[in-house]
Formats: C-alpha cells, structure tokens, sequence
C-alpha cells in the first residue's frame, strides 16, 4: 500500500510530471514562473486546491455519478461545475479568515479555475480507479509535480533576466524552449517507476 | 461589417491564442503529434467556442456577476461533453489519440478568455466572428506545429511518407520535442510580427 | 426519459448545493473592498513609472485612498489626473494649477565642445564614471554622456545625440523628474514648459577656467545681464542663471551671448500684431521695452516687426485686446510619436 | 613636465592575470588526457569523432554570432571544450552526421539562445548528448568494444541486464566497452586533478558527487568500486558537474549539488529505465542551480541572522 | 436577498438545462458509442483467430473469453485480453490461442502509450507476427525466444511476460490438446 | 599559527621598490595647495584670506562640526588664493593655496604640551582634535571622534593597524622600522585616552623587521602586544584586522565600537607621538612613491599640500610611458588625471603604473566560475552584485547587501572575465545611499 503510494508521488512529480510530460497547466506554468516567489505561492495554492479537487471528485463520481448511471456524459460538467465553486468558495474563505495567507496566494485562486490539472486530475482519478486514499495522494502529487516544475522554470527565468536572449525569442519562446530542455531531462526519469 | 471582419482576423493573426497571446497550449502541445490531430482538434475547439460564445452572448445580462465563471464553465462543459460524445461514437481511432484532451477543451484557456473577455461585453454577431477567428486562428497554428513534429518526428506529412528514414527523430514526438518545436515557432512569429511592425512604423 | 429526468435533477441538486454554498460564502465571507482604489487606479496614467515614490500606479492608487498621498502625487499625469482623483476622493484640487513642467538639459559640452581630462575605461555609466576622478570630462560640471538619463526615463524621452548629449523629446516629457534624480552631475532640470530660453551651461570656475575646458561653457562675461529687458538674467558664481518667472522669451540674451551659451530656438519667437480693434491710445507704444511700436494717438498703430523681441507685453497692457502674439516659424514639426 | 593623458579607472588597479580563454584552454587541454586513452582503445575514427564535434560545435557558435550580428568569439575557448566533452560523450561509432547534429542542438539550444557564454543554464555538451540519446536511441546505444571493433555492451548495461560485473583493471585502465571519454578512469583523474591543481575546477562538486555513489552504494548493496568506476560518473564529475556556468556559485550549493547529482545518478541507475543517469543528473542539478543559489547566500561577514 | 436569489436560481437552471441536453446527448450517441466498442472487439478477436467469422464470449473463472467460429459455427480458437506493464503505461493485448494445437493464433495490441518510434513499434506486424504458430509451451523471454524492437527491450519484455502469465491461466481452463 | 581571515587575495606585492629605503625628507615645496576636507565628515571653513601671511602648523581651517578636523598651514608663506581646486578625491574642494616664502617658520603658538603621564585623557583628545589628526590608513576618519564613544560602547581594545596588505606601499612599514617608539607612544596615548589596557599591534609576516623592531620597544609594556598576521589582501581592512585579531565580527552596518574595539593605522600613532612631543599638528606625512613608472622609488616626508608633480619630479619623474598615477594602493588607490593634485593627510603612497602594465583586456559575460564568491572577505556574492547594478535593480542590491561591499578591490582583481565588480558594486552602493537621503 504505502509502496503504490509512493509511486504514485514519484510518478506524478517525476516520471509522468503534469507540466512536462503530460502537458497540462501550461498556460499558468508560463504565466507565473517568472518569480520564485509568485511560483512558490501558484505551486501552493494549485496543492491545495488539487487536493481538495481530487477528494471532491473521488466522492462524486462514486456517490452520484456511478450509482445513477451518470459518469459517461455529466462527469465532466459536475466536476468543472465543482471546482469552479471550490475555487471561488475558497478564495473568499482565505480572504475572511487570513488576509495574509489571501496575500500570499490568495491572488492565484481565481487563475487556477482554468488550470486544466485540476480537471484533468478529476477525470483521472475514476479512470484509474483510485481509492480514496490514492486519490488524495494523487492530488498531492500532481500539485507538488506542478509547483516543482514551476519553482525550476521560476530559477531559470530569473537568470534570464540577466542574460542577453535574442529579442525574437524573449518572453514565452524561450520559456517554452527552457520547458523543452527540462522535459528532455525529466525523461531521464523514464521507466522509474511501474505505471 | 468591417468590425466584423477585424474580429475575425484578429484571432488569426493579431491575438492569435497560440502564437501571439500564447494561451490554452496544453493541448497545443500534447495532440500535436500528427497533422490529422491538429486539424481535428482545431475543428473541435472551434465548435466549442462558437457555441460557447453564442450562448455567453446571449445570456450575458441574465448572468450574475457572482456566479458568472460557475454559469459560464457550465455552458462550456456542456458542449465540451457533446463534442466528446460525438466524437467516441463517430471517430473512435482519434478518440484515442487526443484521450483527455478533448474533455479539457472545458478548462482550455482560450475558450473562457473569450467567454469571459470578449463575448459576456460584446453583441452576438461580432462573438461569433469572434470566436470562430480565434478557433480557426488556433486550428491552423496547431496544424503547423502538428505538421514539423510529424515531418520530423515520423518522416511522413499526414500519413504519407515525405521524408524516409532521413527524419526519424524520436524526440520530435516527445514532450521535449513539443516544447522545442513550440518555442522556435514562437521565436519564428516574433520575428514576422516584429517585421511587419517596424515597416509599418513612420520614421 | 428516466436518465434524462435523473441527470436533470441531480444537476439541479448540484447547482442548488453550489450557488447556495456560494451564496452563504459571500454574505458570511463578504469582504469590504474600497472600490475607491480602483477608480484612482483608473484615473492613473498607468506608466508605472515610480516618479511618485509608490510601487507603481496601484501603490500610489492605494496610498491616495489610505491618505498616505497627496491627490497630486503623480506629476506624469499633471492637473488632469489630479482633478479627476480630487473628484473621486471627494475633496476639492488645490494647488493643481502649477505650470507644466519638463525636464531641460542644461549642458552643452558634448564630445566634440568638452574637452576630455582623462581616458575614462569601465562601467559606462554616467554615475560610476563621475565616481571616478569625478569624470573624464574636463569640466567637472559637464554632462558625462553616458546616457543614465536615457536608461531611467521610463517614457523614452530622451535620446543620446552622435555628439553624446541627450536630446529630450518634449512631447513625451511627463516632467516626472526621474532623469534629474539620476543625473550624477545635475545637468538635467524641470522647468517650466513655457519658457523657452535656457543657459545651457552650470560651471561656476572662472570664466577663463571654463573656457578652457568647454567651447559652449558660460564665461560670466554679463552681456546676457545687460541685454535682457526684464532683469531676469543675472550672472551668480561665474554662470548666468535665469529668473524663469520673470523671463519672457524676448531672447535678447540668446542674440548677446558671445558663446552661445543661452539657447533658444529663434523659429518660436512670437511678434506682435495689431488688428482693427485698435483705438491709438499708445499704451503699447509706451510700454515696449524695444520701442518696436509706433503711431499716432488715436490711429492703428503699427509695429516693426524687426524689431519687436516677442515679450507681449503689448499684449497684456492692451486694453482693447487688439494685440496678438504669434509665432514667427513653424514649431518644428518632425517628431514621429 | 611632460603631458600624458592618464587613464582613470576604478579600483583595484591590477589584475590576477586570469582569463576566460586561459581557463577554457587548460580544460580543453586537460581532456586531451582522456581523449587520447579514447583514441588508443577506439583508433582513428575516435579522432574523427572529436575532430567532427569540435569544429561543428565552433562553427555553430560563429554562425549563431554571426546571425545575430554579435561579435564572434569563439576564442574564448568554450565552444572548443564544448565540442570535445560531446565528443567524449559519444559512442565511438556514432553515424558522423549525427554527431553533427549534436553538436549544433548543443550549442544552439543549449548556448546561444540563451545568449551565449555564460547565459546557459544547462550543460550544453550534455543537453547535444541527451537530445541525440533521445532522438537516435538506437544509435547511441550501440557500443564498440576496444580494439576488436565488435559491437558489444557497457559493463553498466551488463550489469543491469545481467547482472554481470567487469573487472576494476578493465574499468581502470578503460578497455571496456562505452562511450569515446568515458572508458578509462585513470586518464580522466590525471586530468582532473591537473585541473584541480590549477585551480580551475572547484573540489566540492567532484568529492561530494562521487561520494554521494559511493556511500549510496555500499548502503544499497551494490559494488562501490564497480559504479564508481564504470560509466560516465568519473568524467561527469571532473568535467561536466564542474562546469562553473551551470553550478552553483556558493561553497555550500556546490556541495548541494554534488550531493543531489549523486543522488539522482543512483536512482536513475538502480531504479531507472536507463542504465547510465550521470548525463540527466547534472542536468537536473543545472536545474536546481538557480534555486540552490538563492537559498545558499552565504552568511556575510557580521551578518546577524534575524529570522 | 433578491441579488443572491438570483445568483442560485440562474446556477439551477443553467444546470438543469446542461443535465438535461447532456443526457439527450447521450440518449442519442450511446448506442452507436456501444456499438462502435463491439465492432473494435469484434475486430480485434477476429483478426487474432483466423478463419473465424463470427465469436461469443464465455465467462469463466472470472475470465472473459471469446470464441471466434467461422460461418458454419466450427470453433477456430480462443481470444482473450491481457495487459503488460510497459515503459510508460499499460499494454493491453488481445491473444489468440488454438488448444487443439496448443499455438498462439496472433495478437493484437489494443491500446498503449508506449514511446513512438521505439515501443510503439510492438504494434508492428513485424513483431506481433511472431507470435503467430508460437507454441504455448515456448519460453516466451526476449532476445532468445522473442525477437525485439531495437533500442526498447522493455516494452516486448512486458507484451511477452503479459502472454505467458495469463497464458497459464487460459491453458488451465482449456489445456493444451483438449477441445473447447 | 598566524593570525587571518576567510577570503581574500594573494596579490604581487612588488614592495622591493621601496622596502629598504629609508624615509627621505622631500625639498620645501614653492607652493602648497591645502584642501579645506581632507577627512570624513563636514569640510572646515577657511579662516584666512588671499594676502594673509601664514606660518607652519598655524591652523588654516576651522572644524565647526563635531565630525570634522581642521587643517592647517604646512609651510610658511603667503596665501594667494581660496578657491574650488581639484581634489585627489575627485570633484572640486576649497582650499587655500600658499606661496612659500622659503623659510619655514614654525608659528609661534606651537609649544609641546605636558608629558604623557601629565594629561588627562579630555586633554589628550583635545589634543589629537586640535592637532587635525585623522586616520592615516585611508579613509581619514577624524581620530578624536573614533576615541570619544559613545557612554554605552565600551571599548577594551585597540589594535594598531601596522598590516600594509596593499602592494607596493611601504610607508608604515618604514614607519614602524624607524621610529617604532612614535608608534607606541601614539597607542599609549590612545590607551590612556580611552583608558583601555589591552592593545595589539597588528603587522602582516613579511615585514619582520618592522615586527622586530616593534617587539624591542614594547618589551615589558603592560598589555601591549604585537599580533604577527598572514600575509595576504585586505589583511588590513579593519573588520578583517578585528576579525583576525580578537576573532569578533563588526555587525553589518556597525562600527568597529560595537565589537568594542577601535583600530587606527600606524602612521595615526606616530602622527599623535609628533604632537605630544613637539606640539606640531599633522602638516606632513610619509608617502611611498613606487611603481613601475617611477624612475627613482622612494619613501618621503612630505608637506601636505605639495602638489603631485614636486613630489614625482624629486623621485626622478616618469619612467616610460606612465599610463596611470593613482594616490594610495593599486587595489584601492584613485587614479589621477591631473598632476596638480596636492597630496593630502591620507595620501599614503603615489603610484605610477606604465602604460603596458595597466593595457585593459577585453570584458567578457561573467562564466559564474565564482572565483570573485570565494575571494570576497566580506563573504557577498559579487557577480550577482554586478549583474544586479548592471540592471539597474538597486532594490535587489540592496537585499544582496551591496552596502557592506568594502570596496576592497578582490573581485575584480580575480575575475576572470574582467568584469569592473568593484566599480559596479560601488556605483549601486551610491545608488542606494542617494535613494535613502531622498
Ligand atoms: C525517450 C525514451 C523513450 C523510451 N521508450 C521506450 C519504450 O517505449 N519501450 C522500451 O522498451 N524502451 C524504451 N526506451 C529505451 C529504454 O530506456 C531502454 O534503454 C531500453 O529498453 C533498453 O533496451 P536495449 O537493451 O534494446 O537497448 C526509451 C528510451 C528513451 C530515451
Ligand atoms: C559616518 C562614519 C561614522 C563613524 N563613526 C565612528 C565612531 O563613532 N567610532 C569609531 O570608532 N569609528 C567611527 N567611524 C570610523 C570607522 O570605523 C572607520 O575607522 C573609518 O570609516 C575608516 O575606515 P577604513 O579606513 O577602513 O575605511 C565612522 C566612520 C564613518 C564613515
Ligand atoms: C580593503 C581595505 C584595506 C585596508 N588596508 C589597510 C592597511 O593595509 N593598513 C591600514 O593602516 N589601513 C588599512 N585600511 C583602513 C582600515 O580599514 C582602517 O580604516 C584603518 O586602519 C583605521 O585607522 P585610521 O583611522 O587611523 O586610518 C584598509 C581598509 C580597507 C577597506
Ligand atoms: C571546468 C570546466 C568544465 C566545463 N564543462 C563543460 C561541459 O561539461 N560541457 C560544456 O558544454 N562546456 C563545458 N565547459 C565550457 C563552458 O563553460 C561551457 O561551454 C559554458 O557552459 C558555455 O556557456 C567547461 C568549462 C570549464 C572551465
Ligand atoms: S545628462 Fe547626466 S545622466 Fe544624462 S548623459 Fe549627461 S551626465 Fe549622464
Ligand atoms: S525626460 Fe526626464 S522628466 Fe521627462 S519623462 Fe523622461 S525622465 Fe521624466
Ligand atoms: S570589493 Fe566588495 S564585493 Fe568585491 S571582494 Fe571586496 S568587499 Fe567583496
Ligand atoms: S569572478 Fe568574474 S566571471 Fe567569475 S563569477 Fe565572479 S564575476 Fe563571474
Ligand atoms: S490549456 Fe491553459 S492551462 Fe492547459
């Protein structure tokens, strides 16, 4: 048990990394690692959430979806239909309740509605078969795959800033460059671990 | 109907959502591995957003500021899971290929960046010419990228063999490989796009 | 119709469940959010530039509101945007009147007027280089050349010329202040957009001292303080300054200056003219400090355009407003914004 | 007197002498060492190989220069250490052309759109193996054995597949099957501590690197010796993990990244698709450098630590 | 209040009306989704039996397998799925298998995401064509008995231990020489 | 074991030039130029005239401030002008030029106070203030501020700074070869002034006759010691002294007082042991004029005030073709542009450098080989600190701790791609003092 955990945590940060090999949450990776700081925060934040995404998705899907016969076609509606809520419930709870945590990342809450990990990791769980337990790891593990992938990009990125990049290629072309070097090197973790 | 056409080709060019604006790549990046995927792909993001649009239009007064991003994702989802249905029972061999990327189609930046910044302010004419510009815009950017990583990643050019054995690189169809074929492209429309600036500029 | 009744409800449910969550969460978690910090925001300019000394425009934005800044704070915005915050902020706008200012470059000695004291190797900037035996040029109050100022305007305002002074485009000037600030050697200053004559030289050695170290430097010789017709140039500590409240572009200064140190452009000097509605009192005539207007009482009377310097005063004193001032040339039309 | 127009500079006003060229010459010069241990096993078409990669890699960085109207500067020496490490990195018969190839993506994407020497944040001579490793699997798993010129496999892969080990002489001396550079040990040290004498390598990375394997080694089991020896760890220590540009700057982040390479190596080898994880290790830790050098500020001088 | 029952109502509805649509959707495609699944299965177990026209699948043992019988209803072999642990993800795998001979009849790869251009190759019928009159009792190990695709022993080595395992448990149900 | 600290350069020390020559007394200068700042803190008012008469050691300059020194006249003679001169510190300074009058006549107020034993420790101050005495070593930070701490920072230290870590130089040196007692009677008068017991003499190795000599006078000197310390760069910068010394660290941002210590050079002594004894404030110096430029080396007493050129042509003028002239060292010295500059209370040597040995070699990117990290004695990160200034990130320099750079020069000199860190890090350290005064 404690052994599949474990590498469904290794498989999600490094073998099958949500950013480089599985190509999902693109758009906030660019977004926001152009600052340690901000990408510490978005990888925190997206944890959070994706944790609580992947236990909301494990009950819905096995105490709705399933039992009435629902999951071939409102899966992902009442998923999105979720996390969108989750997200926004959370936002204004952080606010109330912390404003420094709210400082902290709170600002990143509304982008992560459209991170495609969170969904991705919700319609993975039922197609894995993900117990309860498995589910959560596996939420953890794709957040922590992301905020990694975020706080390398965020190191490189800040380099750059002192670096004489050719102007064509500023902004997101050697990003998206950078992100290719970085996938080639995580595929080194290939075959790590059984899938 | 000048707006109109200026809306329309403005997703093809000017805030082309892959190339310009750089948004919704995940599956950019991850279908891309065959020109027929891009095309498909394209095709079906652009039916999404065009209905997406149409309804987010029409419903934009009735719709709570609150919950508007809830409602939206609904109208979203709810076509995302059409296309999705459609496409299981009518192409099942792309079905698989493009796997979970089409029920992403839901959380594709591009589609709520539209919804949200262009057809919740803006009539339903000028949101259709709207959304089918940036679908197309992101269909034939995607198609490119499908293109070279095919081309040199399996040697052939949807389907047919272009190339022989002289391009069989693996990596090309590989995460690595998208990313690099991705920032070199971009790289590639800098540069177009800086040119056309500078001849437009006054001296 | 079983399936579709069962989806439809449970969707229902869901949505129930979720708005209502939603609903609760925002009555119990609302939060008061001064919608006041993003109307100021708006009326900002949105430069960022930092002239103000807040982190941004949404720093200065929230100072307003907290009433940690005063309403004029952003000088880049100038009285427009000052009064538009006064408005949101609910106070009346004081002091928002001041004239325009702009940044001015007070310096002529470039590459080839300055001479050089020393082969300057290093950083090349203006700051680290005057650190260095205070700077390669022989004058020690001469512009460096470096172009720091070029690198802080954050409106691109300012372009080195070949000669290696900076050239400010007064139609991007915000007079934000910022180029002053980084001047290592205080060759920059704001002053006020209207006056258009300057003495572009601040060395205080004496005369024969700057000679020798800048073809254009002041050389205190005070034809400037004898020329001017309104007592508004004056030679302090080896170098003119202008009085720019009391000076009036007549530019009699610029015409004496034996090196070209006082510049202005001689293409915006305004004359004088007289239309019908001229009684012939002769206030103006008596008035004019060149004697360019003459005629008789109580007919239209004329001025010498030769000699007319453009200070309007005619134009004040006139009391049937029969006087206008207009340009002589075309303002220099090349800019490309 | 007589008039000179002095120059004025800042302070200090002399110079250790050190320069870039000199550096990256005396690397490029202490891997003649293992480059010619390469040739003696391999023969000419060993040369060939490093020939090829060296003037690939140097005409890259030229024409890169040239595109974007820069200053070429290739004598700084960089590119030459660059194409000769690729080259050590190879398998001896490599199809020529590919080795082209890797030495253009090298400098490429892994230099020069980074903007040059010292911008890069990964190894380049690496990023060209791994981008070949990866688009010609088959190619650059193909392995000529010393001498006989029979195709054969490495004793990690031997050891992998079959669990079979090779003899420490062998492995020493480098008569064994693997990449140009990487087969014998020896020749590799000289070089490396002849870089260490001077200076110009940093002992931190190379001890904790190697160490790191070795401790992990022996508590996992396997044979300290034998994974020491074998691969590409010795050559990737002493040459490639100590590339100044891709490592940390601090004392404590290059111990950091010893350490983390290390690690990474034993995992990817034990446990790991490939049987070799010393290219994809550095690399990692190239990743991690910048992230090392913001959490390893050293404490400065009266320095009161307030958190 | 208004502003917040607003809020829940617009929610419910929008919901509503996307449940509804969606299960008409469904209504409508679902067949033919079924349809299209059995046809691939039907495909995929012909094309491992050969000579068979048409199958039905028997439970047994709490395994799944198909009988593939031409037109005249004579059986022609047996199929059933089995799934490797490959490089990067399950291969699942559709075996035929004769007991009267107690040979292979073919394979088919379902699905996989091994790596294009180097496991995916197992797709090819350059290798799964070897299987085909590979006697059950055959060792099954690659690189000795299993010819592999070059530069990726671990995708073949999955497909091969999959075969064998489960393998041994269909020859239980119908031993080798027996009928079925 | 030798007395050190962490980091640091091991730089040529050319110091054969002068080592052995003993101190000359330079010719009476015709004309001396006396800046009106001179030390750190508020310049002095002048407080003669153009036409007035001056004589030596009659006081010139008023100190108004309390950090502040006054000046005082060198030579006898007339005074011809008080205007902005040049000033080897860079910028214009006023100061008042003398015309000598070929006499040297000592001003008439000038008498030798009581002994030693007789002062009390406020006299003895009054004393060093009224006697314009400011640190030797460099930055001439007025000696009688630094003796009067404030009441809560107790002071059980002092350290004689004796290192001369910078190349070439080798005035203090001599100093401490040949009047080794002036040396000591200066620290005695601090110690008695601060009423501290314990004290060091701080020399680096290689001058062991300086050591020798030092260790002949303080033998059975209550709590005088001498600390023998490696030889290496900036063994002399106070915090490393105070680190190598008594092992504490100045904090960041702190004062040698915080470590209750205070430091002052050798030549500081010896410039208190001259007005203890004869009453004279601080007109002259020992100044190493040495490099490879410089036809004759030699260490002089100089007038302050003689302007740079008298005092070149007396070591023989240029040798070659001189590419620079800098006051003080070649790690922290200022170079010159004009040789009408007047040596100053803290121009401690004027070295000349040819022009081939000083030919600039192309910059090229930093290669992050961090050879600047491991020489920096303050333990900052340099090439970060560079690229940051670069930029133009004041801010971020800032949170690198650009401001506790000491400026000592050990970056540049081992970077290998001869990127100006020093100057770099100099240019951001005045860019974040500008922004605090706003
Ligand atoms: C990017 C990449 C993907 C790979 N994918 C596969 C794969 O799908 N299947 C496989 O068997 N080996 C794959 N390999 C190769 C294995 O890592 C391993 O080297 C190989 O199985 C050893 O086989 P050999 O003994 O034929 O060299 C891949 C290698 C790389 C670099
Ligand atoms: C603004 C300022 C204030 C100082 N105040 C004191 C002081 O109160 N006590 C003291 O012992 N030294 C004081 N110092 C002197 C310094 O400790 C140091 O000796 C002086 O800056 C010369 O050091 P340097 O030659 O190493 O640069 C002060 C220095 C400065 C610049
Ligand atoms: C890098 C550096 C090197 C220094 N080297 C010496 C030196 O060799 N000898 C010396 O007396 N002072 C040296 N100083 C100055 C001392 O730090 C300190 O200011 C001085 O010893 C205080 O004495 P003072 O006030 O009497 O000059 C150096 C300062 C710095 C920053
Ligand atoms: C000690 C040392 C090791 C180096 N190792 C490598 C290397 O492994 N790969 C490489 O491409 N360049 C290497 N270089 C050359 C150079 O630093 C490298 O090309 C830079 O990364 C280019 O910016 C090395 C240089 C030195 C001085
Ligand atoms: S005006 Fe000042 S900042 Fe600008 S170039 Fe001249 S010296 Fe530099
Ligand atoms: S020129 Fe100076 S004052 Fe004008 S906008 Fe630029 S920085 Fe501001
Ligand atoms: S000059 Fe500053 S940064 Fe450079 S070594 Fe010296 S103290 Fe460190
Ligand atoms: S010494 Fe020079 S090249 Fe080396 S890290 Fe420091 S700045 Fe960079
Ligand atoms: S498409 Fe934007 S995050 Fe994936």
């Amino acid at each position: 048990m404690l052994k599949e955990l474990f590498f469904i945590i290794i498989g999600s940060v490094l073998v099958n990394n949500f950013v480089f090999s599985r190509f999902l949450g693109n758009c906030p990776f660019l977004g926001v690692s152009s600052k340690t700081e901000t990408a510490v925060g978005m990888g925190m934040a997206t944890t959070f959430v994706l944790t609580m995404t992947a236990v909301a998705a494990y009950f819905i899907q096995n105490f709705i979806l399933v039992p009435f016969g629902l999951a071939p076609f409102l899966q992902i509606v009442s998923f999105i239909l979720v996390i969108a809520s989750l997200v926004q419930l959370v936002e204004m709870v952080v606010l109330k309740i912390s404003p420094a945590l709210y400082n902290a990342f709170g600002i990143y809450l509304p982008l992560i509605t459209t991170n495609c990990i969170v969904l991705a990791v919700a319609l993975l769980i039922p197609q894995k078969n993900y117990n309860l337990i498995e589910s959560t790891i596996f939420g953890v593990g794709a957040g922590l795959g992301f905020t990694l992938a975020l706080i390398l990009m965020s190191g490189i990125r800040e380099d750059l800033e002192f670096s004489d990049v050719p102007d064509a290629l500023k902004g997101p072309a050697i990003v998206f460059i950078t992100a290719g070097l970085l996938a080639m090197i995580f595929l080194g973790f290939a075959g790590l671990v059984p899938l | 109907m000048t707006q109109l056409i200026k809306d329309f080709t403005n997703g093809l060019w000017n805030e082309n959502p892959i190339f310009r604006a750089v948004i919704g790549i995940c599956s950019a990046l991850a279908v891309t591995t065959a020109g027929q995927n891009g095309i498909a792909m394209g095709l079906a993001l652009t039916f999404v957003l065009t209905c997406s649009s149409i309804l987010v239009s029409l419903l934009r007064s009735i719709i709570p500021p609150k919950v508007r991003i809830p409602c939206y994702i609904i109208v979203i989802a709810t076509f995302t899971t059409m296309v999705d249905l459609f496409m299981k029972a009518y192409f099942p061999p792309l079905y698989q290929v493009m796997g979970i990327f089409i029920p992403l189609i839901v959380v594709n930046c591009i589609v709520l960046w539209r919804a949200e910044g262009f057809a919740s302010k803006a009539s339903l004419a000028r949101s259709i010419a709207d959304a089918l510009g940036m679908g197309l815009g992101y269909a034939w950017a995607i198609t490119l990228i499908s293109i070279v990583r095919e081309v040199l990643g399996s040697g052939t050019l949807f389907g047919i063999n272009v190339m022989g054995q002289a391009t069989h690189w693996v990596i090309m169809l590989l995460p690595p490989g998208a990313f690099l074929v991705m920032g070199i492209l971009v790289g590639i429309m800098n540069m177009i796009a800086r040119k056309s600036v500078k001849n437009t500029h006054c001296h | 119709m079983d399936l579709i009744l069962i989806s439809t409800l449970s969707m229902a449910g869901l949505g129930l469940v979720l708005g209502g969550g939603l609903v609760l969460a925002s009555k119990k978690f609302a939060v008061e959010n001064d919608p006041r910090v993003d109307r100021v925001l708006e009326a900002l300019p949105g430069a960022n530039c930092g002239a103000c000394g807040f982190p941004g425009c949404s720093g200065l934005a929230k100072a307003i509101v907290e009433g940690k800044a005063p309403i004029n704070a952003c000088a880049v915005g100038g009285s427009s945007v000052s009064q538009k915050v006064a408005s949101i902020m609910g106070v009346s706008d004081t002091g928002a009147s001041t004239d325009k200012k702009i940044a001015r470059v007070l310096c002529q000695g470039g590459n080839k007027e300055a001479k050089l004291k020393s082969d300057y190797r290093g950083v090349k900037s203006c700051r680290a280089a005057s650190l260095v035996n205070g700077g390669p040029k022989g004058c020690p109050f001469a512009c460096i050349g470096f172009g720091d100022c070029e690198k802080v305007c954050p409106f691109d305002a300012i372009t080195m010329s070949d000669d290696g002074l900076p050239v400010i485009d007064e139609e991007k000037c915000t007079g934000c202040g910022l180029c002053v600030k980084e001047c290592p050697k205080f060759v920059i200053a704001l002053v006020p957009e209207r006056n258009e004559v300057h003495v572009r030289c601040r060395a205080t050695m004496k005369g024969r001292d700057t000679r020798d170290v800048c073809s254009m430097g002041c050389i205190a010789c005070k034809r400037c303080e004898k020329a001017c017709p309104f007592d508004a140039i004056h030679v302090v500590n080896n170098v003119a300054a202008i009085d720019y409240a009391k000076c009036r572009n007549c530019m009699k200064c610029v015409e004496v200056c034996p090196s070209k140190t006082i510049t202005s452009a001689f293409a915006e000097r305004k004359k004088a003219f007289i239309d019908d509605k001229c009684i012939g009192c002769t206030i103006c005539a008596k008035n004019c400090p060149a004697n360019a207007i003459t005629g008789e009482i109580k007919k239209k009377h004329v001025v010498n355009q030769d000699i007319c310097i453009g200070c309007g005063i005619c134009e004040e004193k006139c009391p049937k407003g029969a006087i206008t001032m207009e340009r002589a040339g075309q303002k220099a039309e090349n800019r490309c914004s | 007197m007589e008039e000179f127009k002095f120059i004025t500079t800042s302070s200090p006003h002399i110079h250790s002498g050190e320069s870039v060229q000199k550096i990256m010459f005396n690397v490029a010069g202490a891997l003649l060492l293992p480059t010619v241990a390469g040739i003696y096993f391999f023969g000419l078409r060993a040369l060939l190989l490093v020939i090829t990669t060296t003037l690939a890699a140097v005409l890259t960085e030229a024409a890169f220069q040239k595109l974007r109207g820069k200053p070429i500067t290739v004598w700084d020496g960089s590119a030459v250490v660059t194409g000769i490490l690729l080259a050590l990195n190879l398998p001896p018969g490599l199809p020529l052309w590919m080795a082209v190839v890797g030495a253009a993506v090298a400098i490429s994407l892994g230099k020069q759109v980074y903007g040059g020497l010292g911008m890069n944040p990964f190894n380049p001579a690496l990023i060209g193996r791994v981008f070949l490793m990866i688009s010609f699997p088959v190619q650059m798993t193909t392995w000529i054995n010393p001498v006989d010129g029979t195709t054969g496999a490495t004793p990690l892969q031997m050891m992998k597949m079959q669990g079979v080990s090779t003899d420490y002489t062998k492995l020493f001396l480098g008569n064994i099957g693997g990449s140009l550079g990487e087969t014998s040990a020896l020749m590799i040290i000289l070089g490396g501590l002849y870089l260490l004498y001077k200076g110009y390598i940093e002992w931190r990375i190379p001890t904790f690197y190697l160490g790191t394997v070795a401790v992990l080694s022996v508590l996992l089991g396997r044979d300290p010796v034998f994974e020491l020896l074998s691969g590409g760890l010795m050559l990737g220590a002493f040459f490639m993990a100590t590339d100044m540009v891709t490592s940390p700057i601090s004392r404590l982040g290059k111990m950091i990244f010893g350490l983390g390479a290390g690690i990474f190596t034993v995992i990817i080898r034990f446990y790991g698709g490939y049987p070799e994880g010393v290219s994809f290790s550095i690399l990692l830790m190239n990743a991690f450098t910048p992230v090392i050098n913001r959490y390893t500020v050293p404490r400065i001088y009266g320095e009161v630590k307030v958190r | 209040m208004n502003q917040y029952a607003r809020m829940i109502v617009v929610l419910v509805i929008i919901s509503l009306v996307a449940g509804a649509v969606l299960a008409f959707s469904y209504k409508v495609t679902n067949p033919k989704i079924q349809e299209q699944a059995q046809q691939a299965l039907q495909q995929a177990v012909l094309k491992v039996i050969p000579g068979a026209e048409k199958m039905t699948a028997v439970e047994k043992q709490g395994m799944t397998l198909y009988i593939g019988m031409d037109n005249q209803g004579n059986k022609k072999g047996i199929a059933f799925k089995t799934t490797g642990s490959g490089f990067s993800g399950p291969i699942e795998i559709m075996v035929g298998y004769n007991p009267r001979e107690g040979k292979l009849t073919g394979i088919e790869i379902l699905s996989m995401s091994e790596t294009p251009g180097l496991g995916a190759r197992i797709k090819e019928p350059a290798f799964t064509d070897q299987f085909k009159d590979k006697s059950v009792s055959d060792e099954f190990i690659p690189k000795k008995d299993v010819k592999v695709v070059t530069g990726a022993t671990i995708s073949p080595t999955a497909v091969s231990k999959a075969i064998k395992s489960s393998l041994a448990e269909v020859t239980k149900i119908y031993p080798v020489g027996g009928d079925f | 074991m030798l007395k050190t600290f962490k980091g640091g350069i091991h730089p040529p020390y050319n110091k054969d030039f002068t080592k052995h020559k003993p101190v000359e007394t330079a010719k009476l200068p015709d004309r001396v130029i006396i800046p009106m700042s001179q030390h750190v803190g508020a310049p002095c008012d002048p407080i003669v005239k153009v036409g007035d008469t001056v004589k030596k050691g009659q006081k010139i300059g008023e100190a108004k401030a309390f950090v502040s020194a006054p000046v005082h006249a060198s030579i006898s003679g007339r005074v011809t002008a008080v205007e902005p001169r040049p000033h080897p510190g860079g910028g214009m300074v006023i100061s008042v030029v003398i015309e000598s009058d070929g006499k040297d006549e000592v001003f008439e107020g000038i008498k030798p106070p009581k002994s030693l034993g007789e002062l009390t420790p406020d006299e003895i101050k009054n004393l060093i203030r009224e006697s314009g005495i400011v640190g030797m070593g460099g930055a001439g930070f007025p000696t009688q501020v630094k003796l009067s701490p404030p009441p809560e920072k107790t002071i059980d230290t002092v350290i004689v700074n004796g290192a001369e870590c910078e190349p070439y130089l080798t005035a203090d040196h001599r100093l401490m070869v040949e009047k080794p007692y002036d040396v000591v009677l200066g620290l005695e008068a601090i110690m008695k002034a601060t009423g501290v017991k314990k004290a060091y003499i701080a020399i680096e190795e290689n001058k062991p006759d300086a050591i020798e000599a030092i260790k002949q006078v303080i033998k059975g000197k209550e709590g005088i010691e001498v600390a023998e310390l490696a030889t290496k760069y900036p063994q002399g910068g106070e915090k490393q002294l105070i680190n190598a010394v008594t092992g504490r660290e100045v904090p960041s941002g702190g004062l040698p007082m915080d470590v209750h210590v205070i430091v002052d050079n050798a030549g500081t002594c010896a410039a208190i042991a001259g007005a203890l004894k004869t009453g004279m404030p601080l007109v002259e110096r020992i100044t190493t004029v040495t490099g490879t430029g410089i036809k004759e080396p030699k260490n002089l007493l100089i007038r302050i005030g003689t302007p740079f050129s008298e005092i070149i042509e007396q070591c023989g003028g240029f040798k070659g073709e001189a590419g620079k002239v800098i006051m003080g060292g070649p790690m922290m010295g200022l170079a010159q542009s004009a040789m009408d500059v007047p040596a100053v209370k803290g121009t401690s040597g004027i070295l000349v450098l040819e022009k081939k040995d000083v030919a600039l070699s192309e910059q090229l990117p930093c290669i992050r080989c961090a050879r600047c990290v491991d020489a920096c004695p303050i333990h900052l990160l340099p090439t970060t600190l560079g690229k940051l200034a670069e930029k133009g990130m004041w801010a971020e320099a800032e949170e690198y701790h650009a401001l506790d750079c000491i400026e000592c020069g050990c970056c540049a000199y081992v970077c290998p791609a001869r990127i100006p860190l020093t100057q770099l890090i100099r240019l951001a350290k005045n860019h974040i003092i500008a922004s605090k005064k706003k």
